[in-house]
């Protein structure tokens, strides 16, 4: 059938054992993408979804309209995050390495994506990440503590033992809670702006997920109702170039940018290089004030790159080059931010290995104290009955029954083990 | 008391619930300025504005995720599904999310969203206005699932959904939105006014959630059933002249199983029926349910009349909808077992 | 709530009792817009997506670049098949208030997007219509005896009886079957063209449905398949303007147009005026070429107006002014097309008399004819053990016995009835 | 014979399709280059071609639409839907049209797509990735739903679902991929080498659908379960020393009723097990229609073990798992009952 067949089948640039290429992203320079006004009609941001909106320049100097103009320590606050994201996550991995974690995804390569938005936004803004967005959780103060006793499910967990590693949240923060199911937290944040507007409110929403999520339902339905209502809402696009095995081409990426969909629809689209800090930081202002202001939606594609694994589970160097990272061309945005601190003369290599030394050292701590509330082969353990709250707001009679059945089921499993010697089933 | 039939019970349980608090909402395709193809939201968008009663764009898994979004800002939306045929594109929002928000995230973030959807055949709908999918949403942990059979119930059921904390699918069985129906199509359709069920206090008031009704006495048999079916069975049973108990199980999840199997222990016989499908359909759990509980009582195997396991056929709709006949036989059957 | 609220709603220019308001309808003068050759990049289609391709100008002639050239006898076939569609449409209407069959959708007013369209395309491509395109099936031949006896659910009914009316296929035609469930045929129709595609066929497939159904998933689901795969198929959406009582505006209307979600996408856009019959016929030949060509998709947006009620259930002076058509800027399609014929003096009233005069007595007939067969209250009738069939390909146990059971049924039935002497369930 | 896995036996069963009808093609998420995140198509795309062996947008609505459409067109698509927990996106496709068109069209078109999914928890995959929806399928007319348990039957039903004319939901419990597991993780992982079934022919062959295996005689009471816990169940029976007959369902739709009813006429006691949530789940439908039909020869209450009514929690993976100890407990109830 093969030969005669007419079907187009997207290209990928280099497999294993190929020379990386990435001739096929579209870059513009540092600085020369324009910044219109926030009220700006939506057929003008046409071209703003095709171009890439840079502010770092290869020197690390910060050049054009859309510099934000952060201070020192804002920008010494941001590469605080984006470091403290990295460490967090490498130490994760090995953890889950060693067995004493399930499951881990890391945001290797694309920190910049999370920890720049969530330092442009407001903390009464709601956030609706995906699974890759570690770094909003740590920008907004959350204590790797906390998230490393959601990854333990321990008795500190805050999902109570319910969710996969990485599927945090924190109602307090604003941070919605993870869904293992792609792409459904884009039509719940565009409700949630919704709700935000007939209410009233000026807080906005902001929802991320990756290139590939964007084939779902949940990314049409997100956008067409954020232009029918024109809904103060951030839809954030990170285009990392893979979706596990799978290149962008075929989530319909060939020749074409996902922030293109935005005006397609209707509403505003920005194509923002996603390692660069700064980008990432003006371009969240400028959709947050364009929101804020009820001029209404803009679709962010960020431009980045898995730079590992899609998670514990995957092998990448069974589908693209070992060295793909090292060709990106929009680079290393942890490097980048620290580049163009030290061009400012407001960082140093004595600094930076200070900063890295307190962090790790924070994290070994936090570990030690996770680890106290159990991890999965050693106590303390969540309460098994536990599995049968929150199914409802009040324990219905069936699941009361279903709990007394696990109870004796457990009490006959402990009479049989005790007898057999074997306690492998834990406390 | 004024009179209501089921689609003014329903439209003034929204009315009472837009009126005492400002955080409802209502939405759907069609629902506003229209007031709905079956006119239930009708004027609700004139007195409450378009911005709580909001027309949508034709998309059930959006309208259901942006509901979803709205609880968690606050909100407390009744989204509408235009037929229940056509709630499938929001299924995975309603399974994956809607029902399992509170679980995941250990109740720190809930949903009080409402699905309202006009369910069941026996207008003229063919395959894609005739179902009754509600044993889909059954088996899902984490949702509630009503289906009243008369206006009085329908406007307390749904006053109770919408104040409560869980998500509710809420199936309204369109047969019986003007007058009871005891499955005979060739008969002068009766009006709500006559019934009892018609008398519909016009302010607030509740039928809690969970809670089975036994709307006929009766120590022969037990007939468990729900929706349009409720008087199917109970016209079925009059005829029939046999002493039926009739229990309208009103509501799938939770399921009052106490109530539903005292009256089989009672009675020794029971008959299930519903109108979806029968294999698998609710019916499968009712049965299974009674016989673990009622086992020793059972003096005859529980029988279950539901619809056909086809599509429901447009030339063949009275023919395929479970009507008096067919839960006659069966009735019948059930009583002459030794 | 809302005094504070800052939603947007869409507006809608006209409700019942107001003036009919068309100034949100952006037009192009006919011969305005050019045509691109078939292999034109998506990019340069964005402008074609805005604008409106037309041919037919005020006076009835055809002007510009994108005049197909038909022959007299093509256009004079075009009218024909334009009136059939609409006498079948008024004669099937009477006949549901008359209360002879159950249900009726008319396509008043969009006649010609189905018409020209499948004169467009050669028999052999494969099509997939919405509720609205019985002009389709009349204009590939379908013999309105065959659709009557479907809206009869009689025993020469296609459907045998299992659908609702005007839910026609013909495989033999490559009329795919009628979905209740709308927009369902979008992503199937791409589909069916990447099998062409993966074959090597030259076929290409078409589907239709309104711009309020683009709103679903599968709309998103096909552009995106057609997208990646460049599969042959015209996606047409057909904004006329209202969804039941909803304006397009809540389908993403407001200021900008349906076919632009192409570009958006990555797949050609343009935006037509679908009562123009030249101009449908000439864009549905340029996207088929460029399907077949290997050059990919096209969305077309034809834009029109649902002159009529939604359906028979329907009563649109309840949501919109009763004068609305009149004051449509693109006019009635058969009258535009007759006139053209006058003016290139090749139809006059009397040969439009006769036509009209023809058809209706061979709809009358083809009435006569069909009914013989059954109607709902007379017999002959589909014998009921049909409906256990076709749900697999061979019965199952279970329904065979299930069929068993309903034979039970009406056998006590038609013994109850014979002694009451009631036999209103008929034969 | 050789020995396979089941992912090697299902990865044959494709193989072998591929190579003798050239109208085959498989596609899915991750399913090409990669072979899918379970291997089960390692090899596929570079043997048959990128363009019979298809990567596909994250859309399951997407991949079904689009099979449809293929095989209307005269293809016959092999589907493949990453998680069983992802396959809700793709529900109205499924239930409105892959079931219902050879009805609708009174069999003018007809649409012959196998949808394969990996189903089932003991993974500790959470939630999300632990999910056995078959009763949400069962349900729908016009589907066939299937789960093997081992890798001869993968192998033969999935031939058999390809070459079926009508559509197959093809559950695939990801559990046992490699290697039966009888529900006790704290015991090393065992092979399929050394399990009889686990001999699987290289080329062509079929398992009937709609069949039913019994996969151990007994007379003291009947075991009707399917998928992970069929091997839990034979060593709850093995350890418990009850001479109980288990029964491998297989095929959801068409039931092999026959086969099962038979068989608790014989032993007079039934216990039904499945993996997924009890509360109107296919057991439901088992202890129904077994009732119906065995309801004389009934020692006792027939009785179900499942997963409970609530999400599947990650880090109660085991508490929540229908393992042996549950099926112990139940069956022993059974066997005391006098
Ligand atoms: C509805 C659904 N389908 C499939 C999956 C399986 N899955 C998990 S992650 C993933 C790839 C997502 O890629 P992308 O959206 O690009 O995000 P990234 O991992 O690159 O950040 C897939 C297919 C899922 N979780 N949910
Ligand atoms: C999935 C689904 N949702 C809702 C409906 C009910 N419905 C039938 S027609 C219709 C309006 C469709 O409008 P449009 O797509 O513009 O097509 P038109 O009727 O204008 O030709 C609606 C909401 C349906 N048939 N299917
Ligand atoms: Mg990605
Ligand atoms: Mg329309």
């Amino acid at each position: 059938m093969s030969p005669a067949s007419r079907l187009h089948v997207p290209t990928v640039p280099a497999r294993p054992g190929q020379k990386p290429d990435f001739s096929y992203v579209h870059l513009s320079d540092a600085g020369a993408v324009p910044r219109p006004p926030i009220d700006v009609p939506v057929r003008d941001t046409v071209s703003l979804a095709e171009e890439l909106v840079r502010v770092l320049d290869g020197e690390g100097r910060a050049v054009g309209p859309w510099d934000p103009g952060l201070t020192p320590e804002v920008l010494r606050g941001g590469l605080r995050h984006m470091l403290l994201t990295r460490l967090f996550d490498d130490r994760m991995h090995r953890t889950q390495r060693q067995g004493r974690i399930t499951f881990y995804v890391r945001s290797y390569g694309e920190e910049a994506v999370s920890v720049a938005a969530a330092m442009a936004l407001r903390d009464s803004d709601m956030l609706f990440p995906s699974y890759r967005n570690q770094g909003l959780f740590l920008a907004r103060g959350m204590p790797p503590f906390e998230m490393m006793c959601q990854l333990l499910s321990n008795t500190a967990d805050m999902c109570k033992g319910r969710q996969l590693p990485v599927m945090y949240h924190s109602a307090r923060r604003r941070l919605f809670s993870i869904s293992g199911n792609l792409a459904t937290q884009f039509p719940q944040a565009v409700g949630w702006a919704m709700a935000a507007a007939i209410r009233g409110d000026t807080d906005v929403a902001a929802a991320w997920l990756g290139e590939g999520s964007t084939a779902e339902a949940d990314f049409h339905h997100a956008l067409l109702f954020a232009k029918v209502y024109r809904a103060p809402v951030i839809l954030n696009v990170v285009n990392n170039q893979w979706a596990i095995s799978t290149f962008q081409g075929f989530a319909g990426g060939e020749q074409r940018s996902f922030a293109a969909r935005g005006p397609g629809v209707g509403i505003a689209g920005l194509r923002v290089d996603g390692n660069d800090f700064l980008a990432v930081h003006a371009a969240t202002s400028w959709a947050a004030e364009r929101a804020r202001a009820g001029h209404g939606a803009t679709l962010i594609e960020l431009v980045t790159y898995r730079a590992g694994a899609h998670s514990t589970s995957d092998d990448p160097s069974r589908y693209r080059p070992r060295d793909d990272f090292e060709h990106w061309p929009l680079g290393d945005p942890v490097e980048r931010l620290r580049r163009h601190l030290v061009t400012l003369g407001e960082w140093d290599d004595q600094r930076h290995a200070a900063l890295l030394a307190e962090l790790e050292s924070a994290l070994a701590a936090d570990w030690k104290a996770a680890v106290r509330h159990g991890t999965l082969t050693e106590g303390p353990r969540l309460d098994p009955a536990l599995m049968f709250e929150d199914v409802f707001r009040e324990l219905p009679e069936h699941l009361r029954r279903q709990r007394e059945e696990l109870a004796a089921e457990r009490a006959a499993l402990a009479g049989a083990t005790a007898e057999s010697g074997d306690a492998s089933r834990g406390p | 008391m004024p009179r209501m039939n089921m689609v003014q019970a329903l439209n003034s349980a929204m009315d009472v619930m837009l009126e005492r608090d400002p955080t409802v909402v209502v939405l759907g395709e069609d629902v506003g300025y229209f007031g709905g193809v079956f006119r239930v939201t009708e004027g609700l968008q004139r007195k409450y504005g378009s911005h709580r009663v909001l027309d949508t764009p034709i998309a059930e898994g959006g309208i259901v995720g942006a509901a979803i979004g709205m609880s968690v800002n606050g909100l407390r939306p009744v989204a509408e599904i235009q037929f229940a045929d056509y709630i499938y594109p929001a299924y995975d929002q309603i399974v994956s999310e809607l029902a399992r928000l509170r679980y995941r995230s250990a109740s720190d973030f809930f949903a009080p969203v409402t699905i309202r959807t006009p369910c069941g055949g026996g207008i003229r709908g063919g395959q894609t206005h005739s179902q009754s999918p509600e044993a889909i949403f059954a088996h899902v942990s984490g949702l509630k699932v009503v289906m009243p059979s008369n206006p009085y119930d329908a406007k307390g059921l749904l006053i109770s959904a919408i104040e409560d904390d869980d998500p509710v699918i809420f199936f309204e069985p369109k047969r019986i939105y003007n007058g009871p129906f005891d499955g005979d199509p060739n008969k002068p359709a009766v009006a709500w006014d006559a019934h009892p069920a018609g008398e519909v206090p016009a302010g607030h008031y509740r039928v809690p959630l969970g809670r089975a009704a036994i709307v006929r006495e009766g120590s022969a048999a037990t007939i468990v059933t729900y929706g349009t079916m409720v008087h199917v069975c109970l016209a079925a049973a009059a005829e029939l002249g046999v002493d039926a108990e009739v229990v309208d199980v009103r509501c799938m999840v939770p399921l009052d199983i106490d109530t539903i199997a005292a009256s089989v222990s009672r009675t020794g016989r029971c008959l299930i029926a519903h109108e979806a499908t029968r294999f698998g359909g609710f019916g499968a759990e009712l049965s299974a349910s009674i016989q673990e509980r009622c086992f020793w009582d059972l003096e005859a195997p529980i029988a279950r009349v539901a619809g056909w396991d086809t599509p429901y056929p447009h030339a063949f709709e009275w023919e395929y909808f479970p009507g008096k006949p067919r839960v006659k036989l069966a009735l019948q059957a059930l009583m002459e077992v030794a």
